[in-house]
């Protein structure tokens, strides 16, 4: 059995090593890493006749993303991208807005109280994303009172729904992924460091001054932390683009799946797949940078 | 659970009586269990990922008939297991889809048209106008089909040319009115024949695309959520389709599958069936038993509605690559 | 301090907003699941007809069923995969296993939908080829259990980096072997973390539907699934019903959480 | 409450010599947080401009509370304060011109060494050039110019230290406010430190006002010394004064002195307390306060004890600790017990059980009220 | 390194007097962590059983390795390691009768207070009611059995280090080791259970291998003290002779003696060193030691100065620090400053910049080499 604490290595303790970690290790390889590889490998098939991949290797599917295809070059896929990157800021930043105040509310309020209002936050999460989709759809609706109110100022053409539409994803987009970030917000609120408030007024620091100095950085980790669990998830949401936005606008998320779901180009769509992955990947490598440039520890992030 | 076999039906929604089925369940002391799907396109995405080797008896459309015997996803049928084969009405005995039956055996036959609700539309005509022209309805929501050559065809049709017309320049000429219509601000979004019905009942879009037989079926179910709701073949034309039984490549009982479709061959049961969903049955022995809803229209269509009802065509290689790429860019733009 | 108070009502309104945001989307199906027409415009008057059909439905009840086998099985075996992964980890942390972050990170960071389609199309090639990995509740929980472990893995392991190494000293001086330091100790140490992780693996697995929908088969359509394929047909209020259960169902989860919370607050005493 | 009119210590360079006028002036604080938490209750104090001025107290006296009124952090209830002849009691913190240094250095993890010194200065508006240089030339004067541009994770705790000092001196402040800056680290870096504080305090001649709950510490840096006790000030003066002639048992115990007995009995030749009796005059008092250097300890037999006359205490010894240059005794005489030291001038030690005899020169016994 | 025949400091009881035999025999112990990390770099030592002994040293000089290996937690690279009679070195640590009461105590947070104490004895396998029983033995005479049914985070920290001392006692080990139990500890507190856990020692009369790296704490608690660097034993001693005699100018530094100065020249008549010449017959050696203590400070025209014959060094006030019972000076001297203390007698003070005379007695003045 290997020591715990040491350091030493050893046959007994590369045995005991792999007894534990093989298990998941093996799953997620087997499971996980494998279909991936196996779906990247598809990207760079040809498109058989009826959708399904086929050797020999191109990259037809690439070419079809960057816009080249039977009508030569169309922009279509950099709509697509663009109003994934749109939707996902726009969610990203109303999340950080709403989650900001919110945090420091709880962080400050009682400690008895705290627990039960974190919990309210997160609960809704525990049901289904779909339910939650659900509980937007009957309240967006034509001929609900939001609608008609909507209508009535204008912002919608009468008889209309907010939903489906753009502003209906965002606001899925939002209520799925906030207590994403309330959650490592009111972690760093909850050891905020008051002094460093004190110290910028006491240095001559106005309001603006003293949060921007005495509050702002010591909660970019959280911030940072958050993001990451906000914005990488909602680049490949599929669900609430999917029932909130009516099918007609598509996100990366359902161009993807329905290559695979409806339309029948599994290179195109694993080939979009990978550019999904490798957006999320340097999305991460951004943000973990920019989480050491600005002092977070390590810790703190994923 | 307990039974001694499972047979797994893939179909259509709202399309088979459950009294069949328990009839089915009990004559062979077996289990059916039913999974769904709303176009073609997602039947065949279900099929090539893995389906074909967990459904026993799926029911496709007769344009997507040739590329499932093409790319090997169905069987050929062994007429030997097929007692009630001679039911089938002469006109569906070697359709151009699957010559002699050799793969299929048909299931039911209707067309596709628009349904809307009369109070919000109240001039509407029998025409794809209802959804392609803004001076018609330019305020209340709408929806199209998913199926991409059920919507060029209707646009097709709408532009003038026939309701199956072929070739790149029709459908980028019909590719083009549909983005111009997607772009229409009481556009509300791409909705399937048969869950469009409960939209507009729901009050959720005032017009969509669906099938005569669902129609038909939700009214009587509930006339007086129907109340205001109509359905019209337009006159420019539109699709007429038969839906069939075909046995998955792979299918895990293809034994209990054969008996399924000699099942609904019968007679009675092929009565049954379209007396239930309100589509014209394909089975000639079955005609006594209709009711009497399925000889007139929308179950029936007229003659002269009939002079304007095509088969979508099959496609494959480019021309469905085309297609495919052309519907890919309108739904993204 | 004293002038705070603009702040502070601001902040309070803001967090009642907040509840309403949070909760109106979910008040809204639980009322209409009682709506007794089909609209979403209007409501008609109270009725139990949606739940009165949802109790009929075969189907349904093999949902549920369904989502209830998969949830825990999947939870289950994610729990021990992932606690012996994380302690894994820890106990050799001196080695470099700096990769093995990754691999734990990569489920965490992947898309879901990615994630669903490439076991899609992988299992579905598997099971073409050697009848095992037919797409079904099987696949399913496998699916599950490979996301949910890492997440348990980073539970047990951030727990256990949390400890003082000394107290693993403490149970070799303490007379400890092996398999006493880790039935004594190791375990009822990280007790706490590997509930934890069952309960986020349960969360995780009940609120996922995209990978769940792209790996199921004929007969492993979960709630959610049905729900889904429901909604492509045309939401129905039947849905707000089945909806309403499982709302139920959390907000009482939610509320035993937050009476142990409370109760072993309680017990670690002021 | 008295006030000394002089220091006792003498500053190190004739122009830096204490000034006569007053940088603060506290008239009636009161602080209150919620009914019973009451923080300041009514505080009066002068703290002479250009000394070194310590606030001494156990935890929760209000040591902070007090230095936060002064740096305008909080607002007091009532009372009113003066910094030099300007009445600040409503003025915010940003304008006034005292800075802080706290507990833990609350040093800006975002900014480097030099962004953190020149911050105040930012704040008001320099230029660049002006900051730059004036972050320089603090830097130089507390030896850290060769930090400037380290992060704050990378200095070591006496690092911190002096920046934390650096960030408030570069304003040129009237008043410097240190709240227990050395409580936080080990006893070596904190001697060193304490000497280097009380050096540039004497270098600049700038009112320091210090927090600490260590009374050592306090002895040692300080001009001046308040001690602090729920709220309020139970006796200023030099150090000397207070460990001397403390005004009451609090003070007294707070100085560290153990050997202080309530005094049972008075009358014309001298006091019964609990260890016996003490010859001499005293005067009316409640306590009698013994401090340890004004006893010597003998063998019981040896010759001095015969000749020291009166006030000698027989006991016998319960515990000894050995600590290089002292010898530290507790001796059982009476009913109770008493500390005595004994340096370890090559002279032998007692055993413990030995009987012992303490004599003492009477006219180092303090008495005390209260 | 020179092994003590007995120890200076006598237990509190006759019956509790050290054994004669060895506890603990170290030969050669070697253990390195990777090429240039040499934590023991070659251990001998006896350590006297029922004694309470020391391993004092600098941050990083192998004192927790040493205590590591003993306990069996490491296995030294090279080297034996005897525990009464038994040859220990290959022994497993949960089969070794050796505890250990780790530095920040290490307790288990799953257990309550009694879980804690008995866990030794649960892993021996012994029966509920045995474990109990003892458990309430041990408790009881720790002064804890009030505490048995708390949680580990309900407790203080003295209290958490009496569980951790309960603990391991309950075993009966041969040999208790602690590394560093009380430096987590505020002042007051230390001081406190520094004597709590000598008179536990002193009562039952075990072996205590004690670690710290202050050498006050060492010098108050210990029988005998062994001073390590770098992996290596400088000294092994009762505190006097650590103090009065250091073997070298390590372990001089370490115990807190300033005034340390290289021998410039030697003759017949005496010495001279950095701060001047010192008269009298010494050994030859490279340093020559002047504690404090042996030192008075006069005013530069004292009568006693004239008196005093040879030994005066004259310098001048460099600093002091007042320190309530005593006065430290810094007194520059020739080239060096030189340490000096005044107990506050009553006598006057000096100022900063006075001429002053040291008188040194020269008996008390130590040479040593190295
Ligand atoms: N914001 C606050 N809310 C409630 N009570 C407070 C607050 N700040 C201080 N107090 C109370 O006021 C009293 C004085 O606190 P203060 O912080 O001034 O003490 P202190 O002398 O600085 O103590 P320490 O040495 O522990 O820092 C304490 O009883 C404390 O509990
Ligand atoms: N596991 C290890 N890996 C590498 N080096 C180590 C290890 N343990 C100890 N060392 C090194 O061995 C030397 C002695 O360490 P040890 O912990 O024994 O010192 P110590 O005297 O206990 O110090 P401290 O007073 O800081 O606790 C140090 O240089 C240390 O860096
Ligand atoms: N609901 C059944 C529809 C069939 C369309 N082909
Ligand atoms: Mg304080
Ligand atoms: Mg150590």
């Amino acid at each position: 059995m290997a020591d715990a604490g040491s350091g030493k290595t050893g046959w007994r303790a590369t045995g005991h090593l792999l007894g534990l970690v093989a298990p998941g290790v093996i799953w997620i390889v087997v499971f996980l890493v494998a279909p991936a590889a196996y779906l990247m490998s598809i990207a760079f098939m040809t498109n058989g006749s009826y959708g399904l991949p086929e050797l020999p290797f191109t990259w037809a599917a690439f070419k079809q993303l960057a816009g080249y295809g039977f009508l030569g070059w169309s922009p279509a896929n950099l709509y697509v991208v663009g109003r994934t990157l749109v939707q996902t800021v726009l969610a990203t930043g109303l999340v950080v807005v709403i989650a900001y105040p919110v945090a420091y509310y709880i962080s400050r309020a009682p400690a008895r109280l705290r627990p039960l209002m974190l919990l309210l936050v997160v609960v809704p999460s525990w049901t289904n994303q779909v339910i939650r989709a659900i509980g937007w759809m009957n309240i967006l609706a034509p001929g609900t009172p939001l609608s008609d109110l909507a209508a009535a100022l204008g912002l919608i053409s009468p008889h209309m729904g907010l939903y489906p539409s753009q502003f209906a994803v965002a606001l899925g987009l939002v209520y799925n992924f906030l207590p994403f970030m309330v959650l490592p917000l009111y972690a760093v609120f909850e050891r905020l460091d008051t002094a460093q408030i004190d110290a910028a007024r006491d240095l001559g620091a106005g309001v603006w001054g003293a949060f921007r100095h005495g509050v702002l950085p010591q909660t970019l980790p959280g911030l940072l932390a958050g993001t990451v669990l906000v914005a990488i998830p909602a680049f490949g949401m599929y669900v609430i683009p999917e029932l909130l936005g009516g099918g007609k606008n598509l996100m990366l998320g359902s161009l993807v799946a329905r290559q695979f779901a409806a339309a029948s180009n599994w290179p195109f769509g694993a080939a979009a797949a990978l550019i999904m992955i490798l957006a999320t990947l340097a999305g991460l490598v951004v943000l973990r940078r920019l989480g050491r440039r600005l002092g977070g520890d390590a810790g703190v992030m994923l | 659970a307990g039974k001694a076999d499972t047979l797994y039906l893939f179909s259509w929604s709202q399309y088979m009586d459950p009294a069949l089925i328990k009839a089915f369940e009990k004559r062979y002391d077996v289990d059916v269990v039913q999974n769904y799907y709303e176009s073609m396109p997602e039947m065949f995405a279900k099929l090539q990922a893995g389906g074909a080797q967990q459904y026993d008896v799926i029911v496709p459309s007769n344009y997507y008939v040739p590329r499932l015997i093409d790319t090997g996803l169905i069987q050929a049928l062994d007429k030997s297991k097929l007692g009630h084969l001679d039911n089938i009405a002469e006109r569906f005995a070697d359709p151009a889809y699957d010559s002699h039956n050799s793969y299929t055996v048909p299931y039911q036959w209707g067309d596709t048209g628009i349904a809307y609700n009369t109070d919000k539309l109240p001039d509407a005509p029998d025409s794809w106008a209802i959804l392609f022209d803004p001076a018609i309805n330019s305020d209340y929501p709408f929806a199209l089909a998913t199926d991409a050559q059920v919507v060029f065809g209707a646009a097709c049709a709408w532009l003038g040319k026939p309701y199956d017309c072929t070739g790149r320049d029709a459908w980028k000429a019909a590719a083009r009115e549909v983005l111009a219509t997607k772009a229409r601000d009481n556009f509300a979004a791409f909705n399937d024949g048969t869950p469009v019905l409960r939209q507009l009942a729901r009050g959720n879009v005032a017009a969509g695309m669906t099938f005569n037989g669902d129609f038909t079926y939700y009214k009587s179910e509930n006339p007086e959520a129907f109340k205001n709701i109509e359905f019209v073949v337009p006159k420019e034309g539109t699709e007429l389709w038969v839906d069939v039984m075909a046995i998955p490549a792979k299918a895990p009982h293809p034994d209990l599958a054969h008996k399924f479709i000699d099942f609904l061959l019968e007679a009675k049961n092929g009565a049954q069936l379209s007396n239930h969903t309100y589509y014209a049955s394909p089975n000639a022995a079955a005609r006594p038993y209709l009711d009497d809803a399925l000889t007139h229209p929308p179950a029936q269509p007229t003659p002269e509605q009939m002079k304007a009802l095509h088969y979508i065509p099959s496609l494959s290689g480019d021309d469905l690559q085309f297609v495919q790429q052309l519907w890919t860019e309108v739904q993204s733009r | 301090m004293k002038r705070a108070s603009t702040l502070t009502l601001g902040l309070r309104g803001m967090w009642y907003a907040l509840l309403v945001l949070l909760y109106a989307p979910l008040a809204v199906v639980v009322v209409y699941s009682f709506n007794s027409v089909n609209s979403s415009a209007d409501f008609v008057g109270v009725s139990l007809r949606w739940y009165r059909a949802l109790f009929a439905d075969d189907t349904i009840l093999a949902a549920a069923w369904n989502s209830a086998v998969l949830a825990l099985v999947s939870s289950m075996l994610a729990t021990a995969i992932g606690t012996a992964l994380g302690y894994g980890m820890y106990a050799h942390r001196a080695r470099r296993l700096g990769w093995l972050i990754w691999l734990i990170y990569l489920p965490i960071i992947m898309p879901d939908i990615v994630y669903g389609i490439a076991q899609l199309s992988f299992f579905s090639r598997l099971a073409a080829a050697t009848q095992i990995f037919d797409l079904g509740l099987g696949t399913m929980i496998i699916a599950h259990v490979s996301f949910q472990a890492p997440f348990v893995a980073l539970l047990v392991y951030s727990r256990l980096v949390g400890l003082d190494p000394r107290l693993f000293d403490a149970c070799s001086d303490l007379y400890a072997n092996a398999w006493q330091r880790a039935r004594f100790f190791i375990l009822p140490t990280l007790q706490p973390a590997i509930v934890a992780g069952f309960f986020l693996a349960l969360t995780l697995s009940i609120d996922d539907f995209v990978i769940s929908y792209f790996t199921s088969g004929p007969e492993s359509v979960t709630l959610p699934i049905f729900i889904w394929s429901a909604i492509k047909r045309g939401i129905s209020p039947e849905i707000n019903a089945i909806a309403t259960l499982m709302i139920g169902t959390v907000l009482a989860a939610a509320a035993i959480t937050l009476a142990f919370q409370y109760v072993r607050h309680r017990q670690s005493g002021e | 409450m008295t006030q000394p009119s002089s220091p006792t210590v003498s500053p190190d360079t004739a122009d830096n010599t204490p000034r006569a006028d007053t940088a603060i002036r506290l008239r009636g604080l009161y602080q209150a947080f919620g009914a019973d938490a009451v923080a300041l209750a009514g505080v009066d104090l002068d703290i002479p401009a250009g000394s070194f001025f310590t606030l001494l107290g156990p935890s929760g006296c209000g040591k902070t509370s007090l230095l936060r009124v002064i740096a305008g952090l909080d607002t007091p209830d009532a009372g009113t304060l003066h910094i030099g002849a300007r009445d600040v009691t409503r003025v915010a913190a940003h304008k006034r011109n005292v800075n802080t240094v706290f507990q833990s250095y609350a040093l800006f993890g975002h900014l480097d060494v030099a962004g953190n010194i020149g911050f105040g200065l930012r704040m008001h508006g320099h230029d660049r050039a002006t900051i730059n240089d004036r972050v320089q030339k603090t830097a130089a004067f507390i030896q850290i110019d060769n930090l400037l541009g380290r992060r704050i994770d990378q200095l070591s705790g006496g690092q911190r230290q002096r920046v934390a000092l650096a960030r408030a001196l570069v304003n040129e402040p009237d008043v410097l406010l240190l709240d227990e800056p050395l409580s936080a680290l080990d006893a070596g870096l904190r001697s060193r430190l304490q000497l280097e504080l009380l050096r540039i305090q004497r270098r600049l001649g700038m009112t320091f006002v210090f927090v600490t709950h260590d009374q050592d510490e306090a002895m040692v840096m300080s001009d001046y010394v308040a001690v602090l006790n729920e709220g309020r000030i139970e006796q200023v003066g030099t150090p000397a004064t207070l460990y001397e002639r403390p005004a009451n048992p609090f003070v007294a115990r707070f100085m560290g002195h153990a050997n202080l007995f309530a005094i049972r009995a008075r009358d014309a030749t001298g006091l019964t307390t609990d260890f016996g009796r003490l010859a001499g005059e005293f005067a009316r008092a409640d306590h009698v306060l013994i401090r340890p250097e004004i006893m010597t300890i003998h063998a019981a037999d040896a010759p001095e004890v015969a000749s020291a006359g009166d006030n000698v205490i027989h006991g016998r010894v319960r515990e000894r600790l050995y600590r290089g240059s002292r010898m530290e005794y507790t001796v059982a005489a009476g009913e109770t017990e008493l500390v005595v030291v004994d340096d370890n001038r090559g002279q032998g030690m007692f055993e413990i059980g030995a009987g012992v005899a303490l004599v003492m020169e009477t006219t180092g016994v303090v008495t005390l009220d209260g």
